[in-house]
């Protein structure tokens, strides 16, 4: 049984929660695996801290809920402080530079990448930051196929925005197999 | 004092969205309490359910923050048993005039003293942007993609024919004229309504592309006038703003005074 | 000097009640067969100076007697079936919000409209169960219009106490006939007023905490203490909180202060109880024709008993199983199609000697229906 | 009435969100938003004191303390 | 062409259960955590020609769909808690006149607004007990969003087979989570559509008379049959009536045509539950987690299985008394105070061996706190 | 085809008072179908409760007799899924503004195809003479021992100011009227009103010494006039009878068939 | 229009509750009440076929039976 | 114990649920007594039938209702017809000759009186007939103290009406006596 467990965290308009349901949904569609995801919900939304789920699997998934995440990704300081606890030993912690600075002693690999000032300078969209991200989680983990995500960027996003999400989901790839070697 | 006496600092900032026009409606109406001096134990604030309604837990007076619709239904009870009371009730256009409608338009019938601000984005902000009678035509929201095809209510025309003895509406743009209408509501001996047209950027505006707040105030700078001004003279169709009914009408808990004074006269010509 | 014996009928007895009870605010919407509840308040309340409002609809009724609590006054609605549905989003309201309140819903016959001028008990577990989320609630009942008149004190009393919404569960029959009331005299039964806080001015005052004792002093809006109420999940100075440890010991709270007073609010007549081999287990009307019944069977040595209950949430388990450890065989008599029973079941566990003893047409089970099961149950002829 | 005058822009910057109505609607441009998507006072200089910065602010974050001309408190 | 598989929430799941069922009209007004539902209804049902609309209350709502039902359409409503009380009035008019439709609460945290975005399962009882007057009523419930998608078909199915309104009973956490679902190919799952009377013009129509299966054949409004639909007690032309035997005979029919069909109606699942010493009972999300914690246990060697209940009401009391027979001990995992624990022990008659692993703090119950309970029962350390 | 062929002998004598003039509005809403010859098979008359209420049992059409206040709702979901029907609420002045009060708003601002008739008796008739919100001032009701002290709502202005696109009023005294304007009502497009003052002798009148049927006709007679007649004209302060409203506005179902048309378009698109 | 004839008044007396609007209106007055309490004719040949008693009755008591003058059908 | 059963039927206008309860309003206050009194009751009170039963007894009562009344009183056809055969045998049965045409052979002591015709008669307002019947059935059966039904109405009913009322007790008083002689 193969399982991956994910937990994004950020701040209201930062996309996690759409990058957890991208991924999870690329998991399920394209390369025929189970995949729940869940996420804190409500006022939140608005503005303050935001978390999603994601649970990766080729078997069933019953509880939804991922206590010990492998992968966490943590995109404010808040959400670090709050969260970097809770990964599994031996787990990998992505962060942003700009928004993060990684302080705690943990049993995990921790991984700093400047993706948003990327994001900023390379395409000047903070929308797809999100998608930088995802892309450097795979370029690190090979969780999934580009192009799945790919596929599903195309279903849910117009034409016209296709581009500079595949530019910024390829820039966070490259990102995370550089730092991988 | 100054505003900040009367808020309950510690639940700052709030959770309205950045640029979200309840906030000024709290802003103006801060101001418009200070400015009249009411003493803060003799306020109750009371709300239904909605983004709008939560403005009655930032306030530092008695707060009663209760189901959707019914804010009004509340009120009545406690105006009418502690008449010395003041009761402020802010609404959502929902809360208001959706499931809330006919304990609005009875409690304008009723003359009751209660003061409804009605806070009018045209759409349910805490559910996420479904339409509201409040909508209006063509307007796109998470239940209408095909845009609305229901008419609004007028706030000011139903209040007016339900029965209120003070009626008028401003916008979050106009925020000096938010104070002195508030103002004057607070100060009305009736039910007394005041609509204010408030922004809500993240539904209605994204929606509908109105832009972000400031474009959407800008809107409401461009398509009101004042009665009686020169711009509303020339563009009769611009949404009027101002006061539309201001009378005197007997008070419902003034004359329950006088049941009560007939029924002693009843109940002691019975004792002899 | 007005006589203090009256002919009246269920409906007056409970408002006399509420009056000796002190109740100064009423709101309501008229609905059979609860209706004269609102007309004599009507007259007596203004006559004292206090107030009633015939609202809109039910639902508004509920919410002004909310409001009316919270500047400190013992508030009532009264009800029947279809109101007593749409009062449940407020009735839930007040349980969270743990507003004293008493709120009167006089069964008709249901689903539905039903039948209006007809009797059933029908609502008993709607009582328990109408509004959405766990709470606890307090239901009482009577058989006849002194014990409607002491229920209705008593209602006002745990309202108080236990600062939560009571309902008082009667039924047509029992609210439409007329019998024999007497007034008791001031201070015969004893009165729970609105327990105020004494803290003073500026000290920090707490609505949602509890003292020592399990209760919640309240302080009206109005008075010194700017607090908030609210709906949803909240700290202990009522603003909304969605933090784990305080939204389960809010719900345990509001549970717990009334299912661990259940000796306190348990009430209870015993009729030929003693020894009884056969025991009916009732309320409200039905009771009548039980106690009849049993009246009757005693006087010719049969030994049949009636527990009679006059509060039916919390239910009384234990007290069911204490009663009922000797028993042949429990008949519960009750007008709808086994509520009660079925508390009756938990209670005792092993159901095969409980029985139900029913009628749903809308009419009052007669003595003779109750003793037709029994006679079947005996293995007797009728 | 005497003409008000700046003492100070009194801003808090855990209550701004950045929605940029006070920058805006100000008719002599005295604020701006930074970098972090706060408020910030770019020139004084030129504040008439209208006071509309704090009136339109939907989150209380802003206030324009005054004298009055020729005066002080 | 659209792949067949989607990615979709439990809102959704249910949206699309009730597509492939045949949902013709959905009237309904905005509540968290159930809005979903409307939204993507407000899109697909107007694609397809039909009717979607949003009214200006949950009381509006829910009597819109019996309306556009009697006109012979598919019709279905959702909301949450708060707006499931407001429901409740219409709800037994539904049960009263026999109306097909289909209801959808997605629990939250109650009583009250309690907790809009949190999840509960704290509307069980109010499900069978909400509304006034004795009735029965189906309710059923899926942990997982086929089964979502499949229960909501039952749902329409059961409402066409017994002319009543089914309530599907989710909750926040199934609704808003994310997972597979793959649409079932047309017919692979049956569909009962409207049983309408074949009787031709002037031949005398009885909408109220079952026939030899119990079935009554409907007549849509506006076609040849002009009938009387009302919420009194009523005879089989559809007329008032007040006759006991009526009456009697109608609340029969209303409780017998669900409850004695417990055996179509009843689904559920087991789950390592062959030759389990513990068996969990649950249902919804929780259940999620209770077969979590068996099925790890179970592969350590422990037996521990669990039933899960896709049906609440008409409550399995048959079938939990045959699959616990020889349980050691029983543990219902819910999200409320035990409102399926206590059915569960009047099931089981003894309830020594019954327990409740619960959690009512707004969180999902976890498989960690359901071994902990275990363990105290097992008499083990954790 | 007589008026005798639209009811429900079986079911007479009804079960209303002796005088009751909700017989009288019986009487001419038969005449208004016999005239304009509507198929029987096409009309649903649905109710609430109260007296007023209990009309739909007696006419041989569809009949959906529901629950107290919340026909027009339940005529909503009526209409919108079949708008072929015509649907009649007729509705008790506590049912239609009481309880009822916000559908019937509601109703109005969708202007939705659908006719209201009220028959207002100023009373709860069926639980026995309580005051509703059409009583008005200084009435005597069993709730109200010491004379009312709410104002009623004034039935024409609150529909039109609410959105109804047809709104007339008349009584049960005029009777020819009263066919005519529920003809015109009837074939209305959008949403119909139409008030009919029509008397409670058993509490209306008892309790407010107005006699018996005959004099609260004579009442009826002396104390209306008619828009635009001498009458009115000298005493404007009379009740006014007639047309208040009467405009083509968009009606909901047929604007509901754009959206259906814009949405298999979009569908449409989406396929290719 | 010809002008109208009375052929008979058709009154159900199981129907009729004696409110004694029709009576009380009737412009000719043709009508009565009897002992019963039951409306009955008193002078048909007054009757001038305006139909308000019929129009007006809240029993659906009363009908006017009437032919055009000069023809019978 | 003394129990006496009674029931009181007619037609809505003619007051016969009052009947019953100003019977069992004087038993209770002012003879001591225990009384309930019950009555068929809604729409049927807008002049259809309408029934009351009243007990009457010196101790308690509990179920309320009279299956088989010892005092029977019909003043319509329809509620003769409906309940003559529930009497218990060797019961009063009092009729209205004016609306009651006695036909079934009954067990029971059959008592027709011209009630409604004296009080027209006499006083020429039918609202008395009811207290002319409650006169008659005292004077029968000697039940109560005529003055105890005099004190009620004192109270019920405003002082104008009084000597009316009073009038229609006697007379119906006299009948009874007369008959019983
Ligand atoms: C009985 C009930 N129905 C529905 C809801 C869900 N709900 C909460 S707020 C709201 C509408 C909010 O819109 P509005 O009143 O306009 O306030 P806004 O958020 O726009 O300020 C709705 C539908 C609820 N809480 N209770
Ligand atoms: C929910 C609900 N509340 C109250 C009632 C009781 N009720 C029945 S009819 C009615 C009012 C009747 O007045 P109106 O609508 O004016 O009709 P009328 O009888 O006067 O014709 C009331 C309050 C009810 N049946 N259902
Ligand atoms: S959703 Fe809209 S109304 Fe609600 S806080 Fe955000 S901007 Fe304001
Ligand atoms: S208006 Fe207020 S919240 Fe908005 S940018 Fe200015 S200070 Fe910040
Ligand atoms: S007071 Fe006026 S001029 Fe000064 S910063 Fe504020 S808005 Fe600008
Ligand atoms: S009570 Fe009034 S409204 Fe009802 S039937 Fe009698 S007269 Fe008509
Ligand atoms: S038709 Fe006219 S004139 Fe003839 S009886 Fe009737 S009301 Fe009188
Ligand atoms: S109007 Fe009708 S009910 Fe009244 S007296 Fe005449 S016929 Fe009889
Ligand atoms: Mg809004
Ligand atoms: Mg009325």
């Amino acid at each position: 049984m193969k399982r991956t467990r994910l937990v994004f965290s950020g701040s209201g308009g930062q996309g996690v929660i759409t990058a957890g349901i991208i991924l999870a949904e690329a998991a399920v569609i394209y390369e025929n695996m189970n995949a729940t995801q869940t996420q804190t919900y409500g006022a939140a939304a608005r503005g303050g801290a935001t978390k999603t789920d994601v649970i990766i699997s080729d078997s069933k998934i019953y509880f939804p809920e991922v206590v010990q995440p492998n992968i966490l990704v943590c995109l404010t300081q808040d959400s670090y402080n709050n969260f970097a606890s809770i990964i599994r030993p031996g787990g990998i912690l992505l962060t942003d530079l700009r928004f993060v600075k990684t302080i705690k002693k943990i049993d995990a690999k921790q991984i700093e990448l400047p993706m948003y000032e990327n994001v900023i300078k390379q395409i000047n969209k903070k929308v797809v930051f999100n998608i930088c991200m995802l892309g450097a989680l795979i370029g690190i983990t090979r969780l999934l196929k580009p192009s799945s995500i790919i596929k599903v960027l195309k279903k849910r996003i117009s034409k016209d925005f296709i581009d500079i999400n595949k530019k910024a989901l390829d820039m966070g790839i490259k990102m995370g197999r550089e730092f991988k070697k | 004092m100054s505003v900040k006496d009367y808020i309950r600092e510690r639940f700052f900032p709030h959770i309205w969205c950045p640029g979200c026009g309840h906030g000024i409606v709290l802003n103006s109406f801060l101001r418009a309490v200070e400015q009249l001096k009411i003493n803060k134990n003799k306020i109750v604030i009371t709300s239904g359910i909605g983004c709008s309604a939560r403005i009655s837990g930032y306030v530092d007076f008695h707060s009663l923050h209760t189901i959707h619709g019914r804010a009004l239904a509340f009120a009545t009870g406690l105006k009418l048993s502690k008449p010395k009371l003041k009761i402020i009730v802010p609404m959502g256009d929902g809360d208001a005039l959706a499931i809330g409608g006919n304990h609005f338009i009875h409690a304008a019938r009723r003359n009751i003293d209660v003061t409804a601000i009605i806070m009018n984005n045209r759409i349910y902000g805490m559910t996420g942007g479904q339409y509201s009678p409040l909508s209006g035509l063509n307007i796109k929201a998470s239940t209408a993609p095909f845009l609305t095809i229901e008419n609004d209510f007028n706030i000011v025309e139903l209040a007016k024919a339900a029965g209120a003895s003070f009626v008028a509406r401003t916008t979050t743009y106009h925020v000096l004229e938010a104070v002195t209408l508030l103002k004057k509501a607070i100060k009305h001996k009736g039910f007394s309504v005041i609509e204010i047209l408030s922004q809500c950027p993240t539904y209605f505006g994204r929606k509908n592309k109105k832009g972000d707040a400031c474009s959407m105030l800008e809107l409401y700078k461009k398509n009101t006038g004042k009665i009686g001004s020169k711009k509303l003279n020339n563009n009769p169709d611009l949404i009027k703003r101002g006061i539309f009914v201001n009378n005197n009408k007997p008070e419902y808990c003034e004359e329950y005074e006088k049941i009560i004074q007939k029924a002693a006269t009843a109940a002691a010509i019975r004792q002899i | 000097m007005t006589s203090k014996i009256k002919f009246v009928h269920g409906n007056e007895a409970c408002v006399r009640g509420a009056l000796y009870a002190g109740v100064n605010f009423f709101a309501g919407y008229p609905i059979t067969p609860s209706t004269e509840i609102a007309e004599i308040l009507s007259q007596k309340l203004p006559e004292q100076g206090d107030k009633f409002i015939q609202m809109e609809d039910e639902i508004a009724s509920m919410c002004a007697i909310i409001g009316a609590s919270l500047t400190g006054h013992k508030v009532m609605t009264a009800t029947s079936g279809p109101g007593f549905s749409l009062k449940q989003e407020a009735l839930g309201y007040a349980c969270m919000a743990e507003i004293p309140c008493v709120i009167v819903n006089v069964q008709r016959g249901g689903p539905s409209t039903g039948n209006p001028t007809h009797v059933s008990q029908g609502d008993v577990n709607q009582a328990r169960w109408g509004t959405h989320g766990d709470h606890s609630i307090i239901a009482l009942t009577a058989s006849n219009h002194q014990d409607i008149f002491e229920t209705t004190v008593n209602a006002f009393n745990f309202a108080e106490t236990y600062r939560t919404p009571v309902i008082l569960l009667f039924d047509e029959t029992i609210c439409h006939m007329r019998e024999k009331l007497i007034i008791p005299r001031k201070n015969d039964i004893p009165i729970v007023n609105r327990f105020r806080t004494s803290l003073k001015k500026h000290v920090d005052y707490h609505p949602y905490l509890p003292r020592e004792d399990g209760r919640l002093p309240m302080s009206d809006f109005g008075d010194v203490h700017r607090y908030n109420v609210t709906g949803l999940f909240h700290d202990m100075w009522g603003f909304p909180s969605n933090n784990p440890k305080i939204v389960q010991e809010l719900l345990h709270h509001i549970n717990d202060k009334i299912e661990n007073s259940i000796h306190e609010i348990t009430k209870y007549k015993e009729h030929y109880l003693e020894n009884a081999e056969y025991i009916l287990i009732s309320y409200g009307s039905s009771a009548r024709s039980a106690i009849h019944m049993a009246k009757n069977r005693t006087q010719r040595g049969e030994k049949i008993g009636v527990l009679e209950l006059q509060s039916l949430w919390p239910f009384p388990h234990a007290l069911v199983r204490e009663k009922c450890s000797k028993a042949k065989a429990v008949l519960v008599v009750e007008m709808n199609m086994g509520q009660i029973l079925n508390q009756v079941k938990l209670a005792l566990g092993d159901s095969k000697n409980v029985f139900l003893a029913n009628r749903i047409d809308g009419n009052l089970i007669t003595p003779t229906n109750i003793k037709a099961l029994l006679r079947v149950i005996q293995g007797r002829g009728v | 009435m005497a003409r008000l005058k700046l003492k100070e822009h009194l801003i808090n910057q855990d209550w701004c969100k950045g929605c940029g109505i006070c920058v805006h609607f100000c008719p002599k441009k005295v604020l701006k938003l930074n970098a972090m998507e706060r408020v910030e006072v770019l020139n004084p200089e030129n504040c008439i004191c209208c006071k509309f910065c704090e009136l339109r602010c939907p989150d209380l974050a802003i206030e324009v303390l005054t004298t009055q001309d020729g005066k002080h408190d």
